[in-house]
């Protein structure tokens, strides 16, 4: 079943389903858009072509959070709270979306499931936002993932302009939608054109297929060196990463609080250790294990891609460095397997 | 004492030529006013004065040797520049430079420590609690940007 | 091509081909047409997709601290990079005569946010000309006003002209009214003392500790830097109020009268925040002060780096500041 | 709104109090701790999936947390012992600690070594340094009367760099009048008093040369150490599925998720830290 919402009501439905649940949505922060919480007050920025420039993944790892807390009273440590609170996501792109549901392979693992993932996977609704306009900056088709790429959501809003076709996708994609008036079966194949044609439309950025074991291959190759010369180090594209997970633990004596923040293998002291020997002492090993953990050791650990191409590292490089065109390269560049003679 | 204003006096070790000074400085400070010593204002940091503020200090006092009395020579002499430009840029970003106080002591200014303490909590009181750059917090319920 | 690039491009292969450089560093165009790429050439054959123009928003000089003394470097700079190297070579980072700048006088780099807002993220092609800049799109091409589309920092900028380099190509330019810094940093402090927190306050709230402007600045060289130093840790490490303000304030107090007002910190932020008001005004300072300016040559060391007895004293007897 | 986790949090540590801390060489520069459990039944959750070669995060709050290998069989008794080496800013507020203070432990974690493959062999042990913590507590696991009979020879090679830095030393002096075992210990450079070998560790190796007939290997060692040994032991013929190393990395949450500790397919303190050589072969050399 297909519902309709007109986009004039969008603000009103939001804001009703305050009343049962933390509702987030796209909102904008100076110049560019990021989730924030829904209140009386709110203006929703789901006009731009693209995902928000903050990644959503952040609602469910916060960048900092509490782990645990010294309890001086009674002198122990005691472990931060879990929210328990019900939160529809309004708005996510099915990159993001997706990236969720990679992360979850981490975080909610049989063994050592992260109870602060964990509360926040299932206490979220997701209604993701496909794109009918993917930019050029966008890959998702070319890593198993598209413009209406349903991983994870509850349920998926195309626009039509000024209302938005909603397809519920779960048991809580339907208890959200349904008593909205349902779309006739003409609207539902416009629809079904629409995400088609979105699909078709992007260009593949590289191939897929003998990637994996072609990039384990080049593992020693110049190549790395040759990415790696324009590279700054800094941690914009890991950060803005929906699969980058990476974290790091910190006490935070003055507050007696221990935290984890996100972290990112592009800084040298991400792996130094404590005797002083750093595996990955350049950038030229850190800028590898970047692209080799999401296109081949992602792989090994899930059967999936650890990018769904949602072109974010593309856009705020720096230095203009392309993941895409650094994957094309490697695909170019042959791998010297030694000859056994 | 609660409603009193923070003070932090970083007090460079050499600066106190009483015996009966130090021994008030280390032992007979108000309660608001908390001590770091350190060797010299040379080994002052900007981070110093930057955690004193972040933790609330609505006030910082920093006494030290007049010039060509260092103990080090020189150390309270590079010290004053770069302490005169932070206090500066702190006002620039929102931190009122009224709340930066530097004392130098020299050999006849005996007794002189407590007058300057009293002088600036006073002022402090009178300037009131100060929101500015007072953001160390333990993260919220659900951490940042939740 | 343009004349000016193969100018550059002819000088680059002359020096690698005559060995007198290890290594040039340019730009090349590589995977946007909004950012060319820093680009190392160290083969005189190989040097053939170098491009200069307005985009190009790196600080090569960023670039100089990754190199071995011995190594012999040319390096295109504009005003700004100029003043990188020279305050580089101050702190001996590279022996000056291992270094072969060639200098462009620079009208200004394009801040390609600017051009994102005005015709959108699809962009094919970008063509820097004299006042205006064509941006080819598949909506059509648009025609901007360059001066509108300059980065801040060139807006305000007071050496366009790059110095000490050993070659220049391209016409000099006219310089600025060196004051402009100074009326930024004059109007800001105007605004009232809380005003002006509120304004840092919201700034650095954005920030998300990736550091990039720390690693696009050519004088954040640092083995260790403060933030990473974990006994005693010094600042907070989270993106915490107390943890992203005293980022912001100590990265661009540890400038002080090393900072070339290049802005090249404000243009690898992913979140647009500003913070060249922050080194503007210890610039500004550091004038007002000591008369300094940074990079200006490589021999005058910077204001902390030296004291006088005469210095603006502020410790007064009576323990009263001012 | 806000709740205890429903599933236990597996950043909190456990409780654990200082038995005994004791300098292990003469330079100050190890110190061995044994841990008691404050609560009976986080001891009996240990216990009940503790396996040597295992390790555990060592938590002293305000500093941090150190991944360090457990250096005590678990028939030794109810404590866990390790040895730290001095290094960073926890292991030197660990040093700090006397009997009686409390830290943290969060383990054990990691797969320790595969005991059950290794019914009826040969077992070679061969440490250099602090890493033949881990190393002692196989020896101690093997040498318990219940367990002995499982495994055949009993070799332990273990080298420092002088002997001031030996570990354990009365106890392994003790190994030399066992008939079980074949004990040699060796340091980098020759010093009076010493009667046992002089060289390094894979030097001393080839010398013994320990048949690699239904043999295993384990080693320990400094990074350097391990990059000879382990040819020297392909070179007496070992083939690579019986050697075994255990690894190191810069870690944080032990658990998998942190992502500090990835190479290639494996994250070292979920799917290791012990390797078989044929394992490591198969990894990217990002070590």
């Amino acid at each position: 079943m297909t519902y309709l919402l007109k986009k004039s009501e969008v603000n009103q439905t939001l804001r009703a389903w305050t009343s049962k649940a933390h509702v987030y949505a796209p909102q904008k922060v100076q110049k560019y858009a990021q989730f924030l919480p829904v209140g009386e007050d709110f203006e929703l920025s789901v006009e731009e072509p693209h995902n928000t420039r903050f990644p959503p993944k952040a609602l469910f790892l916060p960048q900092s959070e509490t782990l645990l807390k010294y309890n001086p009273q009674k002198r122990e440590l005691e472990s931060a709270k879990t929210p328990d609170q019900p939160r529809i996501i309004f708005g996510i792109r099915p990159c993001d979306a997706k990236a969720v549901t990679l992360l979850d392979s981490v975080f909610s693992s049989e063994d050592n499931p992260d109870p602060f993932w964990q509360a926040r996977r299932d206490q979220s609704v997701l209604v993701g936002l496909g794109c009918d306009q993917p930019c050029a900056t966008c890959f998702c088709t070319s890593v198993e993932s598209g413009p209406f790429d349903r991983s994870g959501l509850d349920a998926i809003l195309t626009d039509l302009g000024d209302t938005y076709a909603v397809e519920p996708l779960t048991e809580r994609g339907v208890s959200l939608f349904e008593n909205l008036t349902v779309a006739s079966a003409e609207t539902t194949q416009t629809i079904q054109a629409i995400q088609e044609k979105a699909t078709r439309e992007m260009p593949i950025a590289f191939g897929r297929e003998g990637l994996k074991a072609h990039l384990d291959e080049l593992f020693e190759n110049e190549i790395w060196e040759d990415f790696a010369k324009s590279c700054l180090g800094c941690g914009i594209c890991t950060f803005l990463c929906p699969t980058c997970f990476c974290f790091d633990i910190v006490d935070e004596v003055r507050k007696s609080t221990r935290e984890r923040n996100w972290d990112t293998c592009m800084f040298k002291v991400y792996s130094i250790e404590a005797s002083g020997h750093n595996p990955r002492p350049s950038r030229r090993e850190r800028t590898r294990q970047r692209l080799m953990h999401k296109y081949s050791y992602w792989l090994d650990h899930t059967g999936q891609t650890g990018c769904t191409g949602c072109g974010r590292c593309v856009r705020y490089c720096p230095v203009g460095l392309d993941i895409r065109a650094m994957v094309r390269k490697s695909v170019a560049t042959p791998s010297e397997v030694p000859h056994v003679d | 004492m609660d409603t009193a204003k923070k003070i932090v006096l970083f007090q460079c070790q050499w600066c106190l030529y009483a015996p009966e000074d130090q021994d008030w400085v280390d032992h007979h400070l108000p309660e608001n006013v908390h001590l770091t010593k350190v060797p010299c204002t040379g080994r002052l940091d900007p981070l110093f004065i930057l955690n004193a503020v972040q933790g609330g200090a609505d006030g910082v006092m920093i006494s030290g040797c007049v010039p060509e009395k260092c103990h080090f020579k020189e150390g309270n002499l590079s010290a004053r520049r770069q302490m005169d430009e932070f206090s500066d840029f702190l006002n620039y970003v929102g931190y009122d430079e009224d709340r930066i106080c530097f004392t130098w002591l020299d050999l006849q200014d005996r007794g002189r420590i407590q007058k300057d303490v009293a002088e600036f909590s006073k002022k402090v009181e009178a300037l009131g609690k100060s929101h500015a750059l007072n953001t160390r917090s333990v993260l919220p319920q659900g951490g940042a940007h939740d | 091509m343009t004349e000016l690039e193969n100018r550059i491009l002819a000088e680059a292969q002359r020096l690698l081909s005559e060995n007198l450089a290890d290594v040039v560093i340019a730009f090349k165009q590589a995977d946007t047409p909004l950012r060319p790429q820093p680009a190392f050439f160290t083969d005189a054959e190989a040097v053939n997709d170098l491009v200069y123009n307005g985009l190009c928003q790196n600080n090569l000089a960023n670039y100089l601290t990754r190199y071995p003394r011995e190594k012999k470097i040319a390096m295109v700079v504009r005003g700004c990079e100029s003043r990188s190297v020279n305050a580089l070579v101050l702190e001996n980072q590279h022996p000056r005569e291992n270094l072969y700048l060639i200098g462009i006088p620079c009208e200004g780099i394009v801040d390609w946010r600017k051009i994102v807002e005005a015709v959108g993220e699809d962009v094919l092609s970008v063509q820097d000309q004299a006042d205006i800049v064509v941006v080819r799109t598949p909506k059509g091409e648009f025609t901007l006003d360059r001066a509108a589309l300059m980065h801040g920092s060139c807006l305000r900028c007071t050496q366009k002209n790059p110095l000490g380099t050993d070659v220049t190509i391209g016409k000099p330019v006219a310089e600025q009214d060196p004051h402009l810094l100074r009326e930024r940093v004059k109007n800001f402090e105007a605004l009232g003392i809380q005003t002006r927190y509120e304004y840092f306050r919201q700034e650095s709230e954005r920030c998300i500790r990736c550091y990039a402007c720390r690693e696009a600045c050519p004088m954040c060289y640092c083995e260790e830097c403060f933030v990473d130093h974990t006994g005693p840790r010094w600042t907070e490490s989270g993106v915490t109020p107390a943890g992203m303000q005293g980022w912001h304030i100590i990265r661009a107090f540890h400038q002080t009268g090393r900072c070339t007002s290049c802005g090249a910190c404000e243009r690898a932020c992913p979140m647009d925040i500003h913070m060249t008001y922050l080194t503007d005004k210890l610039n500004t300072d550091m004038y007002d002060k000591y008369q300094f300016v940074a990079g200006l040559d490589a021999k005058t060391q910077t204001p902390f780096a030296a004291f006088n007895l005469d210095d603006k004293n502020r410790f007064v007897a009576g323990g009263t500041s001012k | 709104m806000w709740t205890n986790p429903v599933n236990p949090n597996p950043y909190l540590p456990t409780p654990m109090r200082v038995l005994h801390a004791y300098y292990e060489s003469t330079d100050r520069s190890l110190k061995t701790l044994e841990l008691a459990f404050v609560n009976q039944q986080d001891r009996v959750r240990f216990f009940e999936k503790f396996n040597p070669g295992q390790f555990c995060q060592l938590s002293v709050f305000g500093k941090g947390e150190s991944p360090l290998g457990v250096a005590s069989a678990a028939w030794e008794g109810d404590f866990v012992r390790f040895t730290v080496q001095k290094m960073g800013l926890v292991t030197k507020a660990l040093h700090q600690l006397q009997p009686g203070d409390s830290l943290g432990l969060r383990g054990p974690l990691g797969n320790g070594f595969p005991l059950a493959d290794w019914k009826g062999k040969n077992l070679v042990i061969i440490g250099g340094g602090c890493a033949f913590s881990t190393l002692y507590a196989l020896t101690k696991h093997v040498q318990h009367a219940q367990n002995r009979a499982d495994f055949g020879e009993l070799i332990v090679i273990y080298g420092a760099r002088s002997s001031g830095l030996c570990m354990y030393k009365h106890d392994i002096q003790s190994w030399y009048q066992r008939d079980d075992m074949q004990v040699h210990q060796a340091i980098d450079v020759p010093e009076e008093d010493w009667s046992h070998h002089v060289g390094y560790v894979p030097d001393v190796v080839k010398q013994i040369a320990p048949s690699p007939v239904n043999s295993v290997a384990i080693v320990c060692g400094p990074p350097i150490m391990t990059k000879f040994t382990l040819p020297a032991l392909v070179g007496l013929g070992f083939p690579p599925e019986t050697i075994f190393t255990s690894l190191e990395k810069r870690m944080k949450c032990g658990l998998g998720k942190c992502g500090r500790c990835n190479i290639g397919s494996k994250y070292i303190c979920k799917d290791g830290p012990v390797f078989s050589l044929a394992e490591l072969n198969a990894l990217p050399a990002d070590i």
